[in-house]
């Protein structure tokens, strides 16, 4: 659609939740000896996400995210921290990949897997935003990623 | 439409001949089109042009004996008169590339990657655009050569006593930007040129976001480069424009090879045609600078003292609007005969993403990011900020639709 | 219009979508275009996409979060993808330039500035256009490479024995190009690209002349980059194509520095975009990527393969009517099987200049000149010939004005 | 005018005069021992002109232009030189310039001056061609330029 503005209201892209998750982090900070850590940073707009993940046999024991950025990247991030805690690190990047390929449009989104996160399934609709949505996300991808290859090294 | 500095533009009156403002949205309301810094938009006459190019005359320019390569010819170096006419500059000495930014590079590769060694340096200010910080950085790379950054002061314009102080024996070229897209403020090239050269430096003035906005002078600035952009400037995607010095042009080895901007080819070696087409490679934008030539006519009817002196009025109403708005800074000089249109303002607990998002759904367009200015930005400790800029078509119920826009936008957020 | 293979190309039908070549010239003939291998018209559904860019959407893109940004941003990228569909090459490595002569200029500048030394070779064909000669004398002449020609057969084709001589342990790029504009030849450029990667060489293809004519798959082909330009097909001017091979392009430094490209800028450096952003610095062709993504759909729905077999015909026509015109000497391969449908001649006793003004009379355009192939001309022992080139739309009607108009040139110039 | 071929048709600009020219040059070929020579080239159509003046007491006792092109260049080339023929140096200069300010439709031609080169008149109208016609008759220029550096270099 051509010079609509927000196609669905604006209703539609900022959920409720979404507002809330924003107004109310979840999950904010660093962790301290966490097991793998990374920074990534949106070129669109210049914000910044740092993701610190502490692995305990095999499961993510904690995860914490830092950074500033809109509603949209801290919601989403907010909303990571949530469902991401606990799974094992596989189940974690099947869930990252599922909400990628949800914001992307190849796939609908299933509640229980994204939990809370369900809700951004509007942004897939606005292709800059999906990359708010998506910083955290796969900074978790590559936090696995490191994390494994950092043990794989060791040991 | 009348040529006289004595009436004021009428933005509203202009606005019928711009189709994508003209045009309401579906909901009944206007375009707000609050993001000319990025791209403007194009009076029909300009699309019209291209068309009559495509449909009337189109064939390849400079090489048909045909009558209608000919008349191509024609058309395209009709275009190239009208932009050197606006800056008023040398026509040979105006040279077509295809945007702004590849005009910085011709410089930057053309004379930088041949003249730079080791130890010498290149002195930026710290609010260019990317376009005229990351040219210098690439040859200087290559080169072994340096770049320095001058500092802004916190109301926002060049350290003029830092850059003295930086500008001497080892400088090579002074590249600073005429009007600044993130803070619109003007800068003082002239000013800026003279000590340039009186340091034996080249100078590179990115004049990208003056020129379409105000009377631009570019045998008054005497700079050795100056570089703007045709989709600014009412004109078309594709085009942009390097007005050298005649006598650097001349002595420069070329950028770009290939047909057109050859003398003679032979297996030994090859000899250069006259400037300006010594620069211009390949097909050039044909179509493009019929466009933006007409784009000029345009613009030379309502006169560029007008275009200056109606921004300077909406840029007045912008601080007035914005003053009003509860939590807002804004960057940049507040005094309108320092400034553009251009503004950059943060909204005190609303992430510019999401101002710029709520504002589209009441119409009003603006950019939110770092407006390719990084180390700006970073020396402001700032991320990225929200950007409304103005031009010719802008009108007070742009600024009033921003204004209120804003305001709910915080309460929208919770950040009231 | 069907996409069927089977049925041929309704060239006569094809016109009316072209408003120069519909419009009838003032004294009510026909135009007979013979000019396409210089520039292509274009059908009017591309200059209305352009259009509609222009008055719905128009809006610098990739950084804009407001709606017509977003559309902005999708229609451009959607022209990527249509350019990348067409040539069956990965988007992401499909980079949109100004023109073919900056897609080779892209490479010798970017590739070549940094890696070649003294004692380095770059083979060129004694056919290339100057657009794949020039870059690569100037980079030779900024780094000490040495470009060495390969000669062309008498018959206008690539000397292969001599090519197999000259590629060895010191070639660092292989440079040719795929359909010559002033013979027609096609050349064997799978077997050209896999000789160079034998000898550790990097290929480019310069497929400008091939791509509007015919199906061209740049994966099967496999050179490191291939290069075009959106004007000769069906596009508008001020874009052109870098098809590379998308390891190459990851591995490469930047060439134009700016807006777009980067994905950090700091006063210490900056760092890249993703591919192919990375190569796309400042505000790239958009409207024009929107016309050239139209004119791809076009030349899809009536298939490369059909375009070639008409032109196939159209060749064998030229050929026929060409040996009816006494005393005229046509250069390059006579087999269609082996050419596309550009032809150059001479005519005994009449100069291009003078043959390409009267044909001009009768409403035949065709071009008088070098063609900005220097070398190969020296080679072949002429200053300029007269070249009719066709395309889709080209028809008998067309071809039979040519032969006429040649035999009366010949007779009015007293050379009969 | 837009796509009507040849404007005023083809007899306007291929005069019966400039075509016998062409069918018959006057003064082709090259001075053994000129006093001046020079070597031109158009670089749109590759076309190449030498031109070679004989200089006595400050008058052109001889020229003579050499090389292939179309029918503008060689009438052009063969019309030159008739009419430079005998000129003084300083005369022939602004002949050449006269005929160079005709061509870019900066001066009405003089027939007078131009001789048979006013029927070259009509070229004007086609800018390509004009460097055609301009060819051999810059080179004069030239000629007459390095001829007199060199004469004031030696004495
Ligand atoms: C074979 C060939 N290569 C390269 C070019 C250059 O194309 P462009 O002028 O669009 O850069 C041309 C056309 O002029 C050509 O025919
Ligand atoms: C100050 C300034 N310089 C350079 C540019 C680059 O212009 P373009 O993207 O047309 O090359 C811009 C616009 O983006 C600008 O605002």
């Amino acid at each position: 659609m051509v010079r609509g503005g927000l196609m669905g209201g604006l209703d539609d892209l900022y959920q409720q939740l979404i507002l809330d998750h924003y107004r109310n982090r979840r999950g904010r900070g660093r962790i301290d000896g966490a097991s793998a850590s990374v920074h990534e940073h949106n070129p669109v707009c210049g914000d910044e996400c740092y993701l610190d993940i502490l692995v305990v046999d095999g499961r993510i024991a904690d995860i914490r995210a830092d950074g500033d950025g809109c509603s949209i990247s801290q919601a989403a991030a907010s909303m990571l921290t949530e469902v991401a805690k606990d799974k094992e690190l596989g189940e974690a990047l099947d869930l990252v990949e599922h909400f990628r390929l949800v914001m992307h449009g190849d796939a609908e989104p299933d509640e229980d897997i994204l939990g809370d996160a369900v809700a951004l399934e509007g942004v897939a609709k606005y292709p800059v935003r999906v990359k708010c949505a998506l910083l955290s996300w796969l900074a978790l991808r590559d936090c696995i990623a490191d994390y494994r290859e950092t043990t794989a090294m060791g040991g | 439409m009348g040529n006289s500095t004595h009436t004021a533009l009428d933005a509203t009156a202009l606005r019928a001949e711009f189709p994508l403002l003209a045009t309401p949205r579906p909901d009944g309301g206007a375009v707000h089109y609050l993001d000319s810094a990025a791209t403007s938009q194009k009076p029909q006459r300009v699309l019209d042009a291209m068309d009559a190019y495509y449909r009337e005359t189109n064939a390849n320019v400079h090489r048909g004996v045909y009558e209608m390569a000919a008349e191509a010819t024609e058309r395209f170096e009709a275009g190239r008169d009208a932009v050197a006419r606006l800056v008023n500059h040398p026509r040979e000495a105006t040279v077509f590339t295809k945007n702004a930014t590849e005009a910085i590079n011709l410089v930057a590769w053309a004379w930088g990657v041949r003249e730079l060694r080791e130890g010498d340096e290149i002195v930026v200010s710290m609010m260019e655009h990317h376009s005229n910080t990351v040219p210098w950085q690439i040859v200087a790379g290559i080169t072994g050569a340096t770049v320095r950054f001058c500092p802004v002061t916190p109301g926002g314009e060049i350290d003029m006593d830092a850059l003295r102080g930086m500008v001497g024996g080892r400088t090579r070229m002074v590249a600073v930007v005429h009007v600044s897209n993130t803070l619109g403020t003007i800068n003082p090239v002239e000013e800026i040129v003279a000590m340039a050269h009186e340091a034996g430096a080249l100078t590179m003035v990115d004049a990208t976001q003056s020129v379409p906005h105000m009377p631009v002078d570019a045998t008054a600035i005497g700079s050795d480069f100056l570089a703007f952009t045709g989709h600014k400037m009412c004109g078309p995607t594709g085009i942009g424009v390097l007005a050298a010095a005649p006598g650097r042009l001349e002595a420069m080895e070329p950028f770009l090879g290939g047909g057109e901007m050859i003398s003679d080819v032979t297996t030994e070696g090859s000899t250069w045609n006259d400037i300006p087409w010594k620069f211009e490679a390949g097909t050039p934008p044909i179509a493009e600078a019929v466009g933006l030539g007409e784009a000029v006519r345009f613009m030379e009817e309502i006169g560029p003292e007008r275009i200056r002196a109606h921004e300077k009025v909406v840029a007045q109403s912008m601080l007035d609007a914005l003053d009003e708005v509860p939590g807002l800074t804004i960057y940049g000089p507040r005094d309108v005969e320092r400034r553009g249109a251009s503004f950059s303002f943060s909204l005190d607990g609303v992430h510019p993403h999401d101002i710029g998002q709520f504002l589209d759904s009441k119409g009003v367009c603006v950019r939110a990011g770092h407006h390719c200015t990084k180390p700006l930005l970073r020396s402001m400790g700032v991320q990225s900020t929200a950007r409304a800029s103005a031009y010719l078509y802008t009108t007070d119920d742009d600024v009033i639709a921003l204004r209120d826009a804003l305001v709910e936008c915080r309460e929208w957020f919770g950040a009231a």
